[in-house]
């Protein structure tokens, strides 16, 4: 199973390395992001600063959102979901393989974000250790949402179904908990708790829905193109 | 001069990679050209 | 010998269309049999239900042993399937692609790439290419050649000669020959193409609106041994 | 069309003409140097932090410059559908970007030891760096395969709506009143501000960046007819390999095709 | 041309009614991103109702974005792309046909966004008029830059994604004038000027890149497959 | 009569490679051809490059009183192209996609969707069933019906009886013949059952690594007309 969730992991980084889409287009997109932030509430820095974070996060999500459609629409061909399911593949291998993937790239975006944030935003980094406990575990928790989120909107017919919604519950503590550690590391937050209490509900997030994920996904693969 | 360094720096920044742009396209031109007959090598 | 594909009254729905309305069918070893019958008549949903990918509903089906009803996903990597569309990524090159699939399917890592394209003579140069650059027949041969490297003892092809060249199908019908006789390989392959696909086959199938319309041979072979399934007859229409 | 290319200059993107234009910018931008650093005094509020200036403001005038040719050949292109006038505007565009990130940069340093910060969300900070963005991306849309009159299409129209980015950023600062030095020199009202030995640096300065600017045209132009020759001869060999595969042994079941 | 673009509008409401991506997938997306910001700025509503007009708009760009890419995707695949070329469709039509339909789709997640504003953050909207017109324009801005771009960078290997960086600078002005007309909507606006005058500038560049977009679909959906 | 398709060493170019390497080709009103050839010959790249979706780079190509090599624009709206892929709007369905497609066309609203899937008989109960659902023939059916209702007088079809059932392959030939013989319409199609096709063809042209192996009939028609070119020889390799 580890073999087979490292051949898929490798194969997605591959599919990646080949387009370059990530590092040499989305990266990009996340700074422009970012100054459309930065002027559009230029009034006044006080503000930017209170509100650092929760712009660090949403431009998160949102480069989540175009790598997961990417990795979505790697598999997204009815032939592809048929030749994966034949592969003799773990779905649970599946899982992790591809959201291991998007965990690698979207920590490489993150780095190159936090280091846009503190150079446009001022952003000053008091609690590294947070930043990155937190950062990686929020990552991980997108990531494994993400990478479910991708297989219930994968298929042709369950566009049609409400399951998407489910995201929304899902990826919201994930946010609030990153931007809640993130302020707390950024010295920005107006309570005293330093943030590592969110990095708890990030924890427990992350785990929980990988676990979900590497039991879940086969029965979502399966599920997701009845016809 | 305070703050020396911004000053002589953003000079040399400039006719830094102004140098290092110049020397990469002649580098890459004078590669390609080694693949071309003379007469395929300039426009005019 | 047990039949590898047994069918009794399967019936499978797509959406809520009984594409399959009640089919029954024996297949043994070595045998190729060739499902013929008009568009739309439930062809490629007969092999993908044999393959595990469409579930029967009712009736009974067991595949290689694995009885379908109670659990279709074990034979998913028991089969060798190819379908309409291909499949492969696009994006990436063909022995990329040859390598990814090759090992997903637990093969030994000694079966080269190159080994793999070669037993459908796919030119070496191509090696390198993106397989969204390939001629329509190039991506069918790479697809067949994936399909025939599995060490499969089931073969669902559908329509495996569209696309293939003169050349390719002498190849591929040459492989299908061998695998049945020498392997004791169970093909079933779904095609239009009658002349060249019933003289390949051992026996032709027609299925029309989802049932067998004209079998030479009455189907009765008992139900093969499965773990722990009763057989149960629950016929429909 | 092709006349021969002098023995000395074989094999590389230099002549006549460059080497003259080269030596004219190493000796002006030696003495922008000295001027710049040295001859001109103080300034009262910027102490010596405005010597950045000679460098900056030439940057991004060029930038302007760059952007303008560049649609200007865009729109030459459109209307010729000559390969001159993609490779100009393609050249011009790949040197805009390079004197954007100058002038983004040197601004930077500046903005640093003037306010403190490398960065203020000022309006004309903000449109430079998409003007940046936006040419990174018109220089990366060339990049990619395709054939030639297709690829300088896209290209030619990319260019054509980027160079709207350029009097946004040039009258960003009166639209949105911020933090950015209003126009000093180019001011609508041509009483010029500046101290005469300043202004005629300045002024100097700019003229040896455009100088410098036609010696990397040139050199640049002369790369990407080099690049689209040595494609187009990859183009030639490999059709005449690929008649020379159709030429060999006939594949089995492929020769027969009779007719009537 | 008129009748051509009313059936390629016709065509892609047609295909978000069977598919209910926007309704199902984008606008969750949206309301995860206000609720995080929400959260992140209760402690202070001053604060928050100042940055209301910015994060607002912010996100609409995030849907446009996501909204886009499915506009896109829906000739994405080799064989839609020749279709369409061979229709015998004029490209302008197709142009503001598609600019079209995705006007409606936005004008709908806005109206709902407007809605989740008015009641999650307490905003309170004075002029009603400056709102739709600044909201109808700065739209109509949006989705003709998009759909533009969409076509520049669709069909090519890396499409979804070349996409955004393109799109996002010319989609700076737009961004910043709506925002200053909400502002003087909403009452927020620190500066006197009451927001009018934005929703010139709005006009100015709707109409441009409309015109832009009608003249240049053409060759862009020509360029768009190199293969 | 001046020739339909009228080609002299044209080259066409896939990313670098020369997927065409200098075709020289003539087709009549009326006429029937066949192009065969290997995997990857070129074919799909010839019928894509008639169609003006594919440039030619070198040589010259005069489709319908066309000039390809200045403007291959205008040349699409007027010629009946089908290729490997169907181009359907899967999500749609099969009536509102020949609805949506024949509008396209600038066809009249009189004739309905109803009559155009009649032409290749589509079951009227597939008319609401979305397009991504059907079989593989009924696509094909589908796409098939919707050229051939464009009334043009250049029809290009990639391996257009893949997937087609008997039924399908009669209907379909009869169409082609019908066009050709009655209407003057020329049609080229590409093909690897080579013994149906050459029954359907007049003439069968062999294409083998992007060129033209061997044509019965050297290729010499003056070029046909067209606005202001003027006939340059530029033969390449
Ligand atoms: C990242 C930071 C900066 C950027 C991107 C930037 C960009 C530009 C641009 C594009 C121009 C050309 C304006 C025009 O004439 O249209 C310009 C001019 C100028 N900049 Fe900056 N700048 C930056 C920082 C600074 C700083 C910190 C100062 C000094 C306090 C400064 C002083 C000037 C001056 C004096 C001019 C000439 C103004 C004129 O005559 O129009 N800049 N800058
Ligand atoms: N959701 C649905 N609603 C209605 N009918 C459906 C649906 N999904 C599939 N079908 C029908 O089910 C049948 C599927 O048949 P299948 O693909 O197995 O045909 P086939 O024999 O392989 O045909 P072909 O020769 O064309 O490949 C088709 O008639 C199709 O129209
Ligand atoms: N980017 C590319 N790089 C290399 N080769 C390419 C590229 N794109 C296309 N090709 C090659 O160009 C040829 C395209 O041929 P085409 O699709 O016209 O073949 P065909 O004769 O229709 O074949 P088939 O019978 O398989 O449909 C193939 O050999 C393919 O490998
Ligand atoms: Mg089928
Ligand atoms: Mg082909």
């Amino acid at each position: 199973m580890w073999g087979d969730a490292a051949l898929v992991a490798a194969k997605d980084l591959r599919l990646e390395l080949r387009s370059r889409v990530v590092t040499n287009q989305i990266a990009p997109v996340a700074v422009v992001v970012l100054m459309l932030f930065g002027f559009g509430l230029d009034a006044d820095v006080g503000v930017l600063q209170k509100v650092t974070p929760g712009l660090y996060w949403v431009t998160v999500l949102l480069m989540a959102l175009l790598a997961i459609g990417r990795s979505v629409d790697a598999e997204a061909t009815a032939g592809a979901r048929d030749m994966l399911r034949l592969s003799g593949l773990d779905p649970a291998a599946i899982f992790l393989g591809k959201a291991a993937a998007l965990v690698a790239q979207l920590l490489v975006l993150e780095a190159m974000l936090l280091m846009g944030v503190s150079l446009f935003f001022h952003a000053t980094i008091k609690g590294y250790v947070l930043v990155f406990v937190a950062g990686l575990l929020g990552t991980v928790g997108l990531a494994s949402i993400g990478t479910l989120y991708g297989a219930l909107t994968g298929g042709t017919d369950s566009k049609q179904t409400l399951l998407p919604l489910l995201f929304l519950p899902a990826v919201a503590p994930v946010l609030l908990g990153a931007v809640r550690a993130f302020e707390g590391a950024f010295g920005t937050n107006p309570h005293p708790d330093d943030g590592w209490p969110w990095v708890r509900l990030l924890g427990v997030v992350a785990i929980v829905y990988t676990a979900v994920g590497t039991l879940a996904y086969g029965p979502l693969l399966e599920g997701s193109d009845p016809a | 001069m305070k703050h020396a360094g911004f000053i002589y720096g953003s000079y040399a920044l400039t006719f830094g990679a102004v140098v290092v742009y110049a020397v990469r396209i002649k580098a890459r031109a004078r590669k390609l050209a080694k693949d071309l007959a003379p007469k395929d090598q300039r426009w005019m | 010998m047990a039949p590898v594909v047994w069918l009794r009254s399967a019936v499978s729905v797509l959406g809520r269309f009984p594409a399959l309305a009640g089919v029954t069918l024996d297949a043994s070893p070595g045998e190729i049999v060739l499902v013929q019958g008009p568009n739309g008549a439930g062809k490629s949903t007969l092999l993908r239900a044999c393959a595990g990918l469409v579930p029967v509903v009712r009736g009974e089906a067991i595949v290689l042993g694995i009885d379908l009803v109670a659990d279709r996903l074990p034979v998913r990597r028991e089969v060798a399937y190819v379908g309409h569309a291909s499949g492969l990524y696009d994006e990436m090159t063909v022995a990329d692609n040859v390598t990814f699939w090759s090992r997903a399917a637990g093969l030994s890592r000694d079966i080269s790439a190159a080994s793999v394209m070669a037993s459908m003579a796919i030119a070496a140069r191509l090696a390198d290419v993106p397989v969204g650059k390939l001629s329509a027949g190039q991506k069918r041969r790479v697809s067949l050649a994936l399909a025939m490297s599995r060490g499969s003892m089931l073969w669902l092809l559908d329509e495996p000669h569209a696309g293939l060249d003169a050349d390719g199908r002498d190849l591929f019908d040459a492989a299908v020959r061998h695998a049945a006789r020498e392997l004791g390989v169970c093909v079933m392959l779904a095609s239009h193409e009658l002349e060249r696909a019933e003289s390949l086959a051992d026996r032709t199938i027609t299925l029309v609106g989802g049932t067998v319309h004209a079998a030479p041979a009455a189907e009765n072979a008992p139900a093969p041994q499965v773990g722990a399934v009763e057989p149960q007859v629950t016929h429909v229409g | 069309m092709n006349s021969p290319v002098p023995e000395k200059f074989a094999g590389t993107s230099a002549s006549r003409s460059t080497q003259v234009l080269g030596a004219v910018a190493i000796v002006g931008l030696a003495l922008v140097t000295f001027l710049g650093l040295a001859a001109t005094g103080e300034d009262q509020d910027q102490k010596n932090y405005y010597r950045i200036m000679y460098v900056h403001v030439p940057s991004a005038w060029l930038a302007y410059t760059c952007f303008g040719i560049c649609a200007l050949a865009s729109a030459m292109y459109l209307y010729k559908k000559t390969q001159w006038w993609d490779l100009v505007a393609g050249a011009s565009a790949e040197i805009g970007v390079l004197f954007t990130g100058l002038a983004l940069a040197t601004g930077m340093l500046w903005g640093k030891v003037t306010w403190g910060a490398y960065w203020r969300w000022d309006a004309r900070l903000t449109f430079t760096a998409l003007m940046f963005v936006m040419f990174l991306g018109y220089v990366t849309m060339r990049r990619m395969p395709a054939p030639f009159e297709v690829r300088a299409k896209r290209a030619a129209i990319t260019g054509l709506i980027g160079v709207v980015n350029v009097p946004i950023v040039h009258f960003s600062v009166n639209w949105w009143r911020t933090l950015h030095q209003q126009a000093t020199v180019l001011r609508p009202d041509t009483d010029v501000k500046i101290d005469g030995l300043m202004l005629f640096t300045l002024l100097l300065s700019f003229a040896v960046f455009h100088v410098l600017y036609v010696w990397l045209m040139i050199h640049r132009f002369r790369l990407g007819y080099l690049e689209d020759q040595v494609e187009s001869h990859g183009l030639e060999r490999a059709i005449a390999e690929r008649q020379a595969e159709a030429r060999g042994p006939v594949p089995v079941g492929a020769g027969q095709g009779s007719g009537q």
